[in-house]
């Protein structure tokens, strides 16, 4: 439910991701992480929920 | 030159004329109703505006304004010393305010402007603003200016007060400042001081014969901070209350502050933000004591220093200008004009 | 126009566990401008607000005297975002100081008197002061007899131990140094709560005697009945409260008792002020 | 409404008399027109100061979980509409009161009025409110207006189905009918027809002029939170001031906080000075309730929330 409103609020659902990795999968965490890093490198830097610094 | 007339259709064309030297707030209307923001550019105040939501206190004092800021690369010489962040001096009008707002703005100068401390961002956005306001012909049902030494034609602080005559201004110029942005505006068609003066009369008791309240402050001064405090009746006022900061916020006089800490990459910012003696966080102390612990503190320090510390602090009256815009914006219609009255009327029985 | 909200930048210089559990830390400070420890001329019994860019700022009382040149001290216990920051600092690192701020005890008209310092826990530091400042070969003979009444937890507790046990020595200030309890078969000092030790040992007051009080709440509650029996009046108690502050300089309204604002009309009041006004602290 | 009112004061009058609840929560007149002020009542002497009309859009479980009820206190009675009353359900699944010492008056609710659509009928300000069965009467110094009740009714109000409390002790008048609606969820398949960048750029406008007063959290029953998220110091999970990004952060992490409890009763827009529409953010949850869970909060006692319990069923397609 939180994937669909932050999706709802209008943040790319490519950039949102859940998964249950044990604390003895560390290849399927570095696995998923690199995947996730991947995809999110493809869309390019987030404008949105980022706390504008320079105001 | 004490009065003038303006003509409404040389009204938008004036201010923008204006736009040259000063910056220009009024009020706005959007989705969520008007409020006092800066004029964008080709847009005219929405002058007919019912009473705004907010005052005008964020002309001078925004609900989050920077205060310092210090760089923490090390590498750089001043690393972690704070500087301030340049005052705003930039001239600024705001435009058709009611006359309690600016009256308001006299009474939070004496916390900002004293003679031990002077607040530079206040003061600085202060000396820089010129206040025109517009007389109230119609007040509202929660409008109680009169009651309070104030009123719908009330000219403390104020540069410029108009009233609005159908297809035209009537200006009283009550200042240098106001002279200064009616040159700015190109407005000089000088009016009667006489005849004119007569007409803000009539005017002004017509308004404030529409102002209904059977409000009494007159005998809060003679009564004990002690007394007041420990009367019974607060438990009874403050039961509805859900302890949100909505009163304070649309306050013109509520001035409490914040002081908060960000940091953003490599740069410390200090904020000031708006608070309220509503909020528990307001008083909660590190260790966890909180000296106002419960809604029933807070309620009545809300009421405490706007109806009596205020009052025996400085000798200027209550903290409160009538706005009523409290009353209206309440979501359990605590009303102040009830608590005055309770607190005016208590006795003690000690 | 001066921004009373621009701290002095300060370098640190020393920090020393003040306790033994670490909780409270002695920092000595600086000051980067050496111009600015001028304009920092402060009296004891006044506080500052320790300013970390980026973190945040709390009042503190200042522990080191006037008489003391060239650093200012903070004794800090840590409880909150902003000390425990600060007690995670090191030797060296720049901050910031702004003040000094509220009013102080009233050296003049404790001028001929006699002085009774009591306190309690870590709320010593501007006691120490005070009592530096007493002590100091140019004042000592502006007062009278000088008592002090100072507890704390444990023998390991007592802030400025050395300093203490120094003034123990000296025959023109009375000491009595107490702790809650102790296992410490060679601790020669008393033992027993704050107020009992004041009832025990503090002077019995005449017109000319004030007492300083300064001390977590549950003391101060059961050292003002003490003080009463004694013979002390409220305009005879000093006391230096604590509350919530931000900007110390009593414009963001929140540490108030009653139209007092403890920031700027306080953190010094007699308990006679202290009566008038709601108990919220 | 009025025998509605009869019926609310002479259940109090006689549930006060007998010592049967220590005191009744209620709405009594305000002191400006469209108002209502949530009181406690001791007395059964009082009980002509409760009122019940077309503006109690407060919800009054509000009062029951924030008011420091201890143990030691008696029973308490509410008057509660359908909303008020699935609160007050909510309330006693989530332990913070049982059912014990709560006495249910339940009100058959025919809506509340939006306040805002009301005001926007005229230039000047309103000065006189006056309800007659479904019409209203409203005044201000320029002109008066008569208008049906149904045509300004809160949009929560427009697509409530329970309207009648579920769980009750007494009922202060004959059930209404329950509406059922094809589309209960227009409004956010509105928002979802959008695309992202318009979305975005939706609820940015929607919270641009939000004051962060909190009254939408303080008037709602479900943010009983001993410290609220945005008031932590450490971690410190959102900044303070104005910045959008943290204003949008407090309204998606407090309506996050509702999934699964929300019952749309609406008193967080009731209670805010602006008039920002954020049940856009809880409705949108409340709908995935529905479709992924069955759910709508404050039914029935006898079942967890479904954030609140796992079953095998649960949708899951949303993990990789």
């Amino acid at each position: 439910m939180m994937g669909n409103l932050l999706e709802h609020m209008g943040i790319d659902r490519d950039r949102i991701h859940f998964s249950w990795i044990s604390s003895a999968e560390a290849t399927k965490f570095v696995d998923v992480v690199r995947e996730i890093s991947e995809k999110v490198r493809a869309l390019g830097p987030n404008k949105k929920f980022v706390k504008d610094y320079t105001k | 030159m004490n009065f003038i007339t303006i003509d409404k259709k040389d009204w938008a064309p004036g201010i923008d004329k204006s736009r040259k030297t000063f910056r220009v707030y009024g009020p706005v209307e959007d989705e969520n109703g008007c409020q006092i923001k800066p004029l964008a550019p080709d847009t005219a105040p929405k002058m007919d505006a019912p009473v705004t939501v907010m005052s005008a206190k964020s002309v001078l004092f925004p609900q989050t304004e920077k205060i310092l800021t210090a760089t923490l690369d090390e590498s750089k010489q001043d690393h972690h010393v704070m500087t301030p962040v340049e005052t705003d001096d930039m001239p600024r009008v705001v435009l058709g305010i009611r006359p309690y707002d600016a009256k308001a703005v006299q009474l939070v100068k004496l916390n900002f402007d004293n003679p031990d401390y002077q607040d530079p961002y206040w003061c600085a956005a202060y000396e820089a603003t010129t206040f025109v306001g517009l007389g109230v012909t119609h007040p509202g049902p929660c409008d109680f200016s009169t009651a309070v030494g104030c009123g719908p034609f009330s000219e403390e602080g104020l540069d410029v007060l108009m009233a609005d005559m159908d297809d035209k201004y009537l200006a009283k110029i009550l200042t240098k400042k106001g002279e200064n942005w009616v040159a700015a505006c190109g407005f000089d068609t000088e009016a009667d001081p006489k005849e004119s003066q007569v007409l803000f009369d009539v005017l002004r008791k017509e308004a404030e014969k529409q102002i209904q309240t059977d409000l009494a402050t007159d005998k809060l001064a003679g009564k004990t901070i002690l007394d007041l405090y420990d009367a019974p009746f607060w438990d009874d006022v403050a039961f509805s209350c859900i302890n949100c900061g909505t009163c304070t916020y649309v306050c013109p006089t509520c001035w409490c502050f914040d002081i908060q800490d960000e940091t953003r990459h490599n740069t410390a910012v200090r904020f000031r933000n708006w608070d309220t003696c509503m909020s528990s966080l307001f008083t909660h102390h590190a260790s966890g004591h909180n000296p106002r612990g419960t809604k029933v503190h807070r309620v009545r320090q809300r009421f405490m220093h706007k109806l009596k510390y205020f009052l025996d602090k400085y000798d200027q009256g209550i903290m409160c200008v009538g706005c009523g815009r409290c009353v209206a914006s309440c979501p359990v219609n605590i009303d102040i004009r009830e608590v005055c009255n309770r607190m005016n009327d208590y006795e003690t029985t000690k | 126009m001066e921004n009373p909200y621009l701290p002095y930048p300060v370098r640190i210089d020393d920090i020393e566990v003040a306790t033994e559990d670490k909780s409270l830390k002695t920092f000595t400070f600086v000051f980067v401008n050496p111009a600015d420890e001028e304009k920092f001329a402060y009296k004891a019994g006044q506080f500052a607000e320790l300013s970390i860019p980026g973190v945040g700022e709390i009042p503190i009382g200042i522990a080191s005297s006037p008489v003391e040149k060239g650093f200012v001290k903070f004794t800090v216990f840590r409880t909150g975002v902003v000390t425990t920051h600060l007690h995670n600092m090191k030797k060296g690192d720049l901050m910031g100081i702004r003040g000094p701020l509220g009013n102080w005890y009233p050296w003049d008209k404790l001028e001929n008197k006699n002085v009774v310092i009591i306190g309690g826990g870590f709320a010593f530091t501007t006691l120490r002061s005070s009592i530096v400042y007493m002590l100091d070969p140019a004042n000592r003979k502006k007062f009278k007899n000088i008592d002090v009444v100072y507890g704390a937890r444990s023998p390991g507790m007592l802030l400025y131990r050395e300093e203490l046990f120094d003034w123990e020595k000296r025959d023109d200030i009375n000491m009595h140094i107490t702790v809650d309890g102790t296992d410490d078969p060679d601790w020669k000092y008393h033992t027993g709560f704050v107020p009992q030790v004041v009832e025990d040992n503090a002077p019995v007051a005449d017109e000319d005697t004030y007492a300083i009080v300064c001390g977590p709440p549950i003391m101060i509650k059961f050292t003002q009945p003490a003080l009463t029996k004694l013979g002390y009046q409220p305009h005879q108690i000093i006391m230096s409260l604590e509350n919530r502050m931000k900007c110390g300089i009593g414009m963001c309204g929140r540490c108030n008792i009653g139209k007092e604002l403890v920031c700027k009309d306080g953190p010094v009041f007699t308990l006679e002020e202290i009566n008038q006004t709601p108990k919220e602290y | 409404m009025d025998t509605c009112i009869e019926k609310i004061r002479a259940i109090g009058a006689d549930l006060l008399a007998k010592g049967t609840v220590e005191k009744v929560i209620g709405f009594a007149d305000g002191s400006i027109p469209m108002a209502t002020r949530p009181i406690a009542l001791t007395s059964d002497k009082e009980v002509d100061k409760l009122v019940f009309n077309s503006v109690c859009g407060l919800n009054l479980a509000n009062y029951v979980s924030k008011n420091s009820l201890s143990s030691k206190e008696g029973k308490i009675a509410v008057v509660a509409k359908g909303c008020d009353a699935r609160n007050l359900v909510t309330h006693i699944v989530e332990n913070q009161i049982s059912r014990e010492q709560i006495y249910i008056i339940g009100v058959p609710c025919t809506g509340m009025v939006d306040k805002r659509k009301i005001a926007a009928l005229f230039d000047d300000e309103i000065t006189g409110f006056e309800e007659h069965g479904d019409t209203l009467t409203i005044t201000s110094a320029s002109k008066t207006e008569t208008v049906k009740k149904a045509d300004v009714l809160r949009h929560n109000c427009r697509v409530c189905t329970h309207s009648n409390p579920p769980v009750y002790d007494v009922m202060a008048g004959d059930p209404v009918e329950e509406q059922t609606l094809d589309h209960p969820y227009e409004d956010v398949d509105q928002i979802a027809a959008m695309d992202l960048d318009a979305r975005w750029a939706y609820f940015e406008n929607l919270t641009k002029n939000c004051i962060r007063c909190y009254a939408c959290r303080n008037a709602c029953p479900l943010c009983y939170c001993p410290t609220c998220f945005v008031d932590e110091s450490s971690p410190q999970w959102v900044g303070k001031g104005q910045n959008e990004i943290d204003v949008t952060t407090f309204h998606f992490l407090r309506a996050f906080h509702c999934a699964g409890r929300c019952t749309d009763c609406g008193a967080c827009v009731e209670a805010c000075p602006m008039g920002i529409n954020v049940r856009d953010f809880t409705r949108k949850l409340n709908k995935d309730a529905l479709e992924l869970f069955g759910w709508e909060a404050g039914l029935v006692l006898d079942k967890r929330p479904p954030l609140d319990a796992y079953s095998p069923n649960d949708p899951n397609d949303f993990i990789k």
